[in-house]
């Protein structure tokens, strides 16, 4: 399927093409995934390059495509470095959308220059957002935080938090679903890692207690937020999907080559008719999730959030991801079983991302409400 | 809905075995997972209780028993979610083949020392560029004098590290037909020119060791040949059933227990409410009383000694398709906690996706089938 | 890999049946789809030769058989390709209402004739408004002297037209739990205000009189209550077991056929060199072989009065998924001619795709198993 | 997904559907289905309207977009009647591409006219179009052709065949794969019909038999025709797909209506969990399969004919078609199975046009060897 890239489009995959292959080196990779460590100076590098958070880097427009094309072809090379870059700027564009230049200068440059990395806390139950509990109250022009949080990617790197919590005003018993940005040197905060992960091993992951945290109410985002979440939700969606578009495509790539190679009985395997059927299927995916993927952030670049394109097209992505690593590894055989061939990594990454928040039950959630409406 | 019939002695055979796993294998899992292998003590340990070769009779130190005590050996093993003790494949796999084939002097030297422990066995077949295609194999065996002389490579060879003795296939570079060349030597670990390669980075069966043997100009001697000279393939052919049996019976109880483990996890969460969620556990549930059912009666035939190579060939691709895809679908009903090395189902969503490779990867089982059925 | 002995009584008994399916009825397969009926004659027929309630006591005419017999009526009638016939609905499903719950003078009075074919019966359950929900049933039966008076509508009715005695769910609509005012009734065809609609026009099952019928003020005797007043519900839900099962045994053996052809189909047209088409036949022969040992062995459990409730739910939903997708694939590999109702398989497609959804729907299964297995 | 279409656009989808429901009487339908017989009054009227080869229809260039709508549309509401009118230009686009004035008077104009059906005749084994031994010989300004053709759609109701043959020049042995134009009046044309049919109904199928029939040279089309037949099909493909995509959106519809109507244990089905993740499930497989046509379809109109995108159109949209209708069947319940409520017979057009030819299995093969490309 062809994508009519614009010729910057084309450029910034080529750009980002070419320092993965140059940089991601493979050994590291997989001394990376085996530690459970995040890849701190190719990130730094590809900030430097203007990789990071490539569609809120510049002016006040998003052009996520850009940040499609970057994570695709970053993921595509290495899964594992190539998420960990794209997950340092995870809920960066909640402070894009509503962030004052005092954030912006604070929180939301130093992430794009790759001095900072931000971790969004907003899980505290694994099957939606509506039932948040960590609370926070203003007095005094300071607010004091208590909740946990679940599952936050990064919470030991990362330099700062944005949360997700009820701020209520003195004296007032309403409670707003708000955004506030946490230093990670405030006091009262706890962080209590997971342990070893499953998949995107170099993004460690942990559960984050905040005891009377005070920050200062300056670091409010925002204040009501449900509209702008459901936004940054759609942004998130539409990223994690190329996330798995990357993954898919970097692991089908590897098979294919193999499958060229390898030679069985006399014949190359891509000459079986089974291989050849399954190669079709796999690419038919891939390219399937990649133009639903497309669609849906050039929808949003034109100003419709839409949440259905968006849950539709990680849906898809997670599932060919999936589908293609799955069967990556199966045409490998034994070596696609050996960490040294990289596809049962890109394997795990695939399948972590697909079960971890949100699920592929909750993106159905999501399309059944929108498609079937009220029923009467 | 059983098949199996379990005697009193079977009872108490999986008790005692149930316990040792319980207090010597359960709480050491995750140190032998980070070193990679499992200690040789182990091996012992299980010998000395009876747990290898259950099968093999007395006057080879065995305790006589059939091949029901190898199907409760799975079971247990499974329930530990653990495969870094996958005796499976000493007992049931690579000891079979000294036992069928064996000359009396083989049987007596090896043996009990298999039943011990202080035999590991494993199987060299595999090579880095012939998988389930043997006549495309590369490692030689040459004759010379009362020696052969053996060079090659073998790769995937699981207890590779830990093995003391091999049963390995090799060609006479001389033979016209492929087929006809290969035989089986029996290589004992120590043997010059014999060595082992670090264990491999794998997926999952992280402390089952998987390794690359080298031979080069290892010499042993003529009476170390297993069975006739010429006649491995077909050796290597006729074993295979058991081979793929077992692999069927451990891919069911695997999917047992991590269907177990998920439901208590649901339903401590009290996630069974979700529509969804019930039907994904009928859904498998389903699968898995159907496959268990399967299961049982393949090894009802092949413990009458029935020839059930398709109906086997069947089994291998529908347990171990199955295995992988319930820890899918297990997974994906965990949800977040199932990203964690602390979920069991991770591992064993790790470990599983392996079975439909080895043991004949499951294209090969359908060509297998095709072969017999519909040709 | 049988699990099911028959004996030499029962193959003469398929013998007997071959030839009468071969002779009488596969060349009317034709005629009878267009008529969308088959004539009362072929019931009598069957009868005659004892096809019909083959496990009827002798005292009412049975021949005293097994549900092996039925098993092989359900395996001769797949055979031929065709559900106009399904008499496992009156033999199988219907008359064991009769049976186990009829007054000697009900069972006097209806089973020989449902033996000899001069009575054909139905079961009259499902309504417009209510499908699996039984509780939201709309027909009702109120006392009147000596009387009930019957008002509503069935539908989806199979034998509708030709039934001469139906099986009848009417609620008393005073009573306050609709679980127990649900009450059996024996409606003989013929009674005044009892109507029969046309047969439906159905996607398969072309031949069998599916009907809407329609009661209004339908008066019936006292006498022909079945089985004791307001226990319908448990009295339907206890026979579910054997019909869930037949559908499940006759489910498994239209596979068979199916794959036969279709093997057959494919060597012809020199097919069979595709490795495509090879491996779909290789993953279907192996569900089919898997779900064939799991029939068999719930056909073995029920025979022993085993209660496996959730096993043969687990059954319906298996084998009737199972039937679906092997009529989709098969189509698939057979291409063009698949498109012709000239091909056996089209017909087979069309009919089965009902069997996921008749006889309680595979959703309701799935609840039934999530129920009794994860709650 | 929100497809961008043009605003001329979507007066041409408004139209199909408004006449398609003003039009498709449904018991209608179900007695055409039931006899096998072609909407003959219905075909004229949307001849009249405009919507017969809407893409061939006009000037110049094809606008293939504008049939994707069309075909949807009128499937949505009926797949039989919508699919007939659809079939009555199979093979128009090659007189089209390469008829000069005297084909396009002749024989094009009259089918968007309504006055004409042409069949196109092409397959001699069900696999592939490779196997063509359909023979003619031209001599003294008559082509002489015998051979036989098989599944030839609605070759009983066509005025003429466009045929796929090999044809010798006299005197000379090679063979070159051509095209000709057959009138159905020419002696020597035997047409044996082939039976009631599983699905496409309407559609009576017949084998071909050519037995020296006589042709004057003016009616060869194009001689040495691979390339334009390799286009054709690229067209094809995509039509095949759109088809597919009305038949699944009408299943669809109809069982979603069902579902928000029908009530079980007092609650309607729609609110059932399992349903609202079916329903998810189906949109998104019409969705994806909609965007990947309509970007082969844009593909196509930019001119360029690149055979792998149609075939994953096609691929997907006939699996989604399968799928979404099979599904419908369920969710209705015993209704789905019932004649009267559509959804069964939408459920054998999508089966039929799955399996008949292009097959998956072809598709696949045209995929992987795209893919693929030379192994070495």
């Amino acid at each position: 399927m062809e994508l009519n890239l614009t010729r910057s489009q084309k450029e910034i995959q080529k750009a980002a093409t070419t320092f993965a292959k140059g940089e991601f080196d493979k050994d590291l990779a997989l001394n990376l995934d085996k530690k459970g460590r995040f890849p701190e100076e190719i990130w730094k590098k590809a900030a430097e390059l203007g990789l990071v958070g490539i569609h809120i880097d510049g002016d006040k427009e998003l052009s996520l495509v850009d940040s499609v094309i970057v994570a695709q072809s970053l993921c595509a090379v290495d899964s594992g470095i190539g998420s960990s870059i794209l997950s340092t700027t995870s809920g960066a564009e909640l402070l894009f959308m509503d962030g004052d230049e005092n954030f912006r200068s604070k929180y939301l440059v130093p992430l794009l220059t790759g001095d900072k990395v931000c971790s969004f806390a907003y899980l505290e139950s694994e099957k939606n957002l509506q039932s948040t509990n960590t609370r926070a109250y203003l007095q005094d022009g300071v607010v004091t935080l208590s909740g946990s949080k679940l599952y936050v990617v990064n919470a030991e790197i990362a330099d700062y938090f944005i949360i997700l919590c009820l701020i209520s005003l003195k004296e007032e018993p309403s409670e707003n679903l708000s955004l506030i940005v946490v230093d990670k040197n405030t006091d009262g905060i706890n962080i209590r890692p997971l342990g070893e992960k499953l998949g995107f091993r170099m993004n460690p992951v942990a559960n984050v207690d905040f005891s009377e945290a005070k920050i200062p109410a300056a670091n409010i985002l925002t204040f009501n937020c449900e509209s702008k979440l459901k936004k940054y939700l759609a942004i998130d969606h539409i990223l994690k999907a190329s996330v798995a578009i990357g993954i898919a495509k970097g692991a089908f790539l590897r098979a294919l080559e193999y499958t060229k190679l390898r030679k069985q009985f006399g014949t190359a395997i891509a000459g079986f008719q089974v291989t050849k059927h399954k190669i079709a299927d796999m690419d038919t995916q891939i390219q399937t999730a990649n133009l639903l993927t497309f669609q849906a952030a050039q929808n949003i670049e034109n100003g419709n959030y839409d949440d259905l394109p968006s849950a539709q097209a990680l849906l898809t992505a997670s599932k060919a991801a999936v589908y293609v690593c799955d069967e990556a590894v199966q045409l490998m055989g034994g070596y696609g079983y050996m960490a040294e061939y990289d596809v049962e990594r890109f394997y795990r990454d695939a399948k972590a991302l697909e079960i971890t928040y949100p699920s592929c039950s909750a993106l159905k959630d999501i399309i059944a409400n929108k498609v079937i409406g009220k029923i009467k | 809905m059983e098949i199996l019939k379990f005697s009193e002695e079977h009872l108490a055979f999986e008790k005692r075995l149930e316990a040792f796993i319980d207090f010597e294998v359960i709480p050491n899992i995750q140190k032998w997972e980070k070193d990679k292998i499992v200690p040789k003590s182990v091996w012992r340990q299980l010998g000395e209780n009876g747990f290898l070769c259950p099968n093999l009779p007395k006057k080879y130190g065995g305790t006589g028993g059939d091949f029901l005590h190898s199907v409760l050996v799975a079971k247990q093993l499974a329930r530990s979610n653990f495969n870094g003790l996958a005796t499976f494949i000493h007992s049931d796999i690579v000891v079979p083949y000294i036992e069928a084939y064996g000359t009396e002097k083989q049987l007596n030297k090896y043996l009990p020392g298999c039943v011990t422990g202080d035999i590991i066995t494993a199987v060299g077949m595999t090579e880095p560029d012939s998988g389930s295609d043997l006549a495309s194999m590369n490692t030689t065996a040459v004759e010379d004098g009362d020696s052969f002389v053996i060079n090659g490579t073998k790769t995937f060879i699981s207890n590779g590290v830990n093995c003391d003795l091999v049963v390995l296939a090799a060609i006479n570079p001389e033979g016209d037909n492929p087929h006809k060349a290969v035989s089986l030597f029996l290589v004992e670990d120590g043997t010059k020119g014999f060595t082992k390669g670090k264990p491999l980075e794998k997926m999952g069966w992280k402390s089952q060791d998987t390794a690359e043997l080298f031979f080069s100009d290892c010499r042993i001697p003529k009476e170390n040949l297993l069975g006739s000279q010429g006649n491995g393939f077909k050796m290597l052919m006729a074993k295979l059933q058991q081979e793929r049996l077992i692999c069927s019976v451990s891919a069911m109880y695997f999917c047992e227990n991590m269907l177990k483990w998920t439901v208590e996890y649901l339903k401590n969460k009290g996630a069974l409410n979700s529509q969804v969620a019930r039907f994904a556990l009928s859904e498998m549930g389903t699968e898995i009383t159907v496959g268990n059912v399967y299961m049982e009666k393949l090894v009802e035939e092949h413990m009458k000694k029935e020839s059930i190579i398709v109906e086997t060939s069947m089994g291998k691709y529908f347990t171990t398709d199955l295995v992988k895809r319930i820890s899918l679908r297990c997974l994906e009903l965990i949800g977040d906690f199932g990203s964690l090395e602390e979920c069991p189902v991770a591992r064993t969503f790790r470990d599983s996706r392996i079975t439909s490779i080895f043991a004949g990867t499951n294209e090969i089982m359908k060509e297998i089938i095709a072969k017999f059925s519909y040709s």
